[in-house]
């Protein structure tokens, strides 16, 4: 698990987690590191959806200043 | 020649020679002929025709030349009559000076065309033979309305013979320039038509510039025919530097337009290679040129107009095309912008919504875990309470169950001992009691005895004999006795 | 004979000497002598039994009074 | 018999006491003998009933209270 | 028994003593052994509950911290 | 469109831009290059409008080499 | 991707992801990637639009001159 999973990967597995803790199919030896894998993933899938979510921001923002004075970075596309 | 010419006018030869005949009877007689003089001959013939010829005649003829003399005022017309192309009669007339400003006013007045050249007429005239001058016909009157006839014949003929010939459209059927800028002016220079032409053509406010070059020529009268095609056919030679020619007439009265119906230059017109227009300015009859003639103004001002509407035609759509071109991409953009920025609004819209749609799932997820969780350690402590109750009830219940147990040991066997002590006791009360029952003094009590001898108790009749010593024992004592006699009774 | 018979040696004395009486095969003159002796040993048999009778009932009570209040004999055990 | 019957041997030997009781196999004889030692198995067996339970009554006590405060003993269980 | 077993094997032996006692299978000598037991499984239960419990609160707790100030502990993930 | 246009030319294919304009068929991409056009093509005109090329001297050069007949009939007007 | 695309296909392109990612076919993964993707074709785009706008000012700037002075480049037209 040394690689980040994807959004979707991590997502699903958070799900599969839930499910598995809703159907009381986790022991309680297992529930602690089961919630710390599950708190990761969430982490995983927040950071994510923050990160996209400031990509937007930072790209319309970005739009508004690099119009105003976007010669410089023409050629650069 | 002169002679026969004069003949072959005279109506009737014969009776003309007799006439003459009569006219000279008094002759010279020299070598056998009689010999007149010149004069008596002319003065024959004059006497001759003057009484033949007395009153005047209308006669219809062509008139070629008006040799109009202006400095006596007369004219001297060359009548001709023409068939198939030959002359077939002609004489000399006159035209006498104040006859002629009478006629010419008539003409001008109803053909507005002085007399000139080249038509046809139906004139008054008296037969006139002067001895010096020879023979001629004195015009007196000219119809007009026959020439006018005659004229608008003429007139008519060019038209149907141009339609014939496929070249009556053809001038009008050429392109104009879009800008026809370039002009080839046949005019005549002082003219006011001209000048009037270009003031209105370069006075113009909008600063079009025309280029345009004056071909010089007659415009009215016989001469104008050819003058004309002369210009046009200099033009013709340098046609790549116009666009059209204009023939402006201006100022001129409407007299002598005839001209512009003569065949040669409406079919010189008509096959110009660039565009003809016209500016005659008249108030009569449209003429054949101006009928063929690409386009048609009424006077020179107005083909100026004409032109400079041409102009406008092309820079008011250009203008507009500015204009356009100026709104239109301005408003192309603003609308691409709007259109881009409403694009990027909903860009923006739509990837919030699945990025707090994909919140919303995490924090479900993340709701489902607490409470998951919540509700299993809940279980999980509700199970082991009950799991420790569950030993306290059954450890109690279980130990309740083992005393009660033993406690029915303690009172089985408390109920069983006493009952057996009970029930020993009874069966040593009852073996008391038997043997009580079978002791001897029990039986003696009831009536038995014990007889003995010898200390021993007697049970047969054996072995005893008379006065042997009894000892009998009752209950209450014992009886000494001696035997008298036995009997056995049992066998 | 000088020892004292058991209850049983008694009680089985006692009963032989009654079967005999009983059978008639004991002679008159040995009767009272083994009225005698059956009286002795109905006696030595009631004693036994009022004793034993005694020392039951002795320790039944005893039984109920000490489960009834058992916690002070507890140690003792 | 010096040592202290286990509750198992005690209720064996005092359920076969009682049903030789019962069955009246027991002379009279022995039956004082029989009844106390009944007795004494009746009082051992109640004594480690009663024991038993306070036994799990004092467990499941110390089970309460340690459990609230289970924190130190945690690791030495 | 010196190592500490897991939740689901303290659990299930919990259940199973638990079972035995319901239906009267232990002996009473065995009993208050029996129940000292369940009182250890029980407390290692409870416990291991705690821990779990407190573990889980935790990592959720944080989890509602972390994800809001989450940038640096992006790369750590 | 390396040669320059004639004033009929520019004037149809000014129209035909203007056209396209309006009715919407220029894409952003073209629309500089297109105004560009109409641009150079209003200057045509304009400048159709308001000059004059024909050079007189040069043209009744050209007539001279070719109509030395006709002087006769000229004087004569 | 070497190429920028014209103006056209990149509103057409920023169009269907938009268009993709309201219709919510798009995973979280692919949204950054997207989104990525998106800032460009905006960029490309508000820098067409501007230099167009440029260009376009620059020449209807350029003929409003012209056309009032167009006496010096009446030969080359």
């Amino acid at each position: 698990m040394s690689d980040i999973p994807t959004y979707t990967e991590a997502f699903d597995e958070l799900q599969s987690i839930v499910s598995e803790i809703e159907q009381g199919e986790i022991s309680v030896d297992e529930l602690s590191e089961k919630v710390k894998r599950a708190a990761l993933l969430i982490k995983i899938c927040k950071q994510k959806l923050t990160s996209t979510e400031e990509d937007v921001d930072r790209i319309l923002r970005e739009l508004d200043t690099t119009t105003n004075e976007n010669d410089a970075q023409q050629n650069g596309s | 020649m002169k002679e026969s010419i004069i003949l072959s006018f005279t109506e009737n030869t014969a009776l003309t020679c007799a006439r003459l005949s009569k006219i000279l009877t008094m002759p010279e007689i020299v070598n056998d002929k009689t010999v007149f003089t010149l004069l008596e001959v002319t003065k024959s013939i004059q006497k001759t025709l003057a009484e033949r010829y007395k009153s005047a005649y209308w006669v219809k003829a062509e008139m070629n030349k008006l040799n109009y003399y202006s400095h006596s005022g007369h004219c001297y017309p060359e009548l001709v009559e023409k068939a198939n192309g030959k002359v077939i009669a002609q004489i000399k007339s006159i035209l006498w000076k104040d006859d002629y400003i009478n006629v010419n006013n008539n003409f001008l007045n109803v053909l507005k065309e002085p007399l000139k050249d080249g038509i046809k007429i139906l004139f008054l005239a008296k037969i006139s033979f002067d001895p010096a001058y020879g023979l001629s016909l004195r015009i007196i009157d000219i119809d007009p309305s026959y020439t006018l006839g005659d004229l608008e014949k003429e007139k008519q003929e060019t038209i149907k013979r141009l339609k014939s010939e496929g070249i009556f459209n053809r001038n009008k059927l050429l392109q104009i320039p879009m800008l026809p800028k370039r002009i080839a002016i046949i005019s005549v220079e002082t003219s006011k038509g001209y000048a009037d032409f270009l003031k209105v053509l370069e006075t113009n406010s909008w600063n079009y510039k025309f280029f345009h070059l004056l071909y010089p020529s007659l415009l009215q009268g016989d001469r104008a025919t050819v003058s004309i095609k002369n210009q046009l056919k200099r033009i013709k030679k340098v046609r790549e530097h116009f666009d059209v020619v204009a023939i402006i007439r201006g100022g001129g009265g409407d007299i002598g337009l005839s001209c512009y119906n003569n065949y040669e230059l409406a079919r010189e017109i008509a096959l110009f290679p660039i565009p003809v227009i016209t500016g005659i300015g008249h108030v009569t009859n449209e003429t054949v040129v101006e009928m063929i003639s690409f386009s048609n103004a009424i006077t020179p001002t107005k083909i100026a107009e004409y032109l400079l509407q041409k102009f406008h035609n092309f820079s008011v759509p250009v203008q507009k095309a500015e204009e356009k071109i100026r709104d239109k991409s301005r408003r192309l953009i603003s609308d691409e912008k709007t259109k881009f920025g409403s694009e990027i609004k909903l860009f923006r819209s739509v990837t919030e919504n699945i990025l707090i749609g994909n919140r919303n799932q995490i924090k479900e997820n993340i709701n489902s875990l607490v409470q998951q969780t919540t509700f299993r350690f809940k279980n999980e402590k509700e199970y082991l309470r009950f799991g420790r109750e569950e030993i306290k009830r059954g450890t109690f219940k279980f130990c309740a169950a083992e005393k009660q147990e033993i406690n029915g040991f303690a009172l089985i066997m408390k109920k069983d001992v006493i009952s057996q002590i009970i029930q020993s006791k009874t069966a040593l009360n009852n073996m008391e009691k038997n043997i009580e029952n079978m002791s001897p003094q029990s039986v003696l009590k009831r009536g038995y005895s014990i007889t003995m001898s010898n200390g021993k108790a007697i049970k047969s009749t054996e072995n005893l004999k008379e006065g042997d010593a009894l000892e009998t024992i009752v209950y209450e004592g014992r009886i000494f006795s001696l035997v008298k006699s036995s009997i056995k009774t049992i066998e």
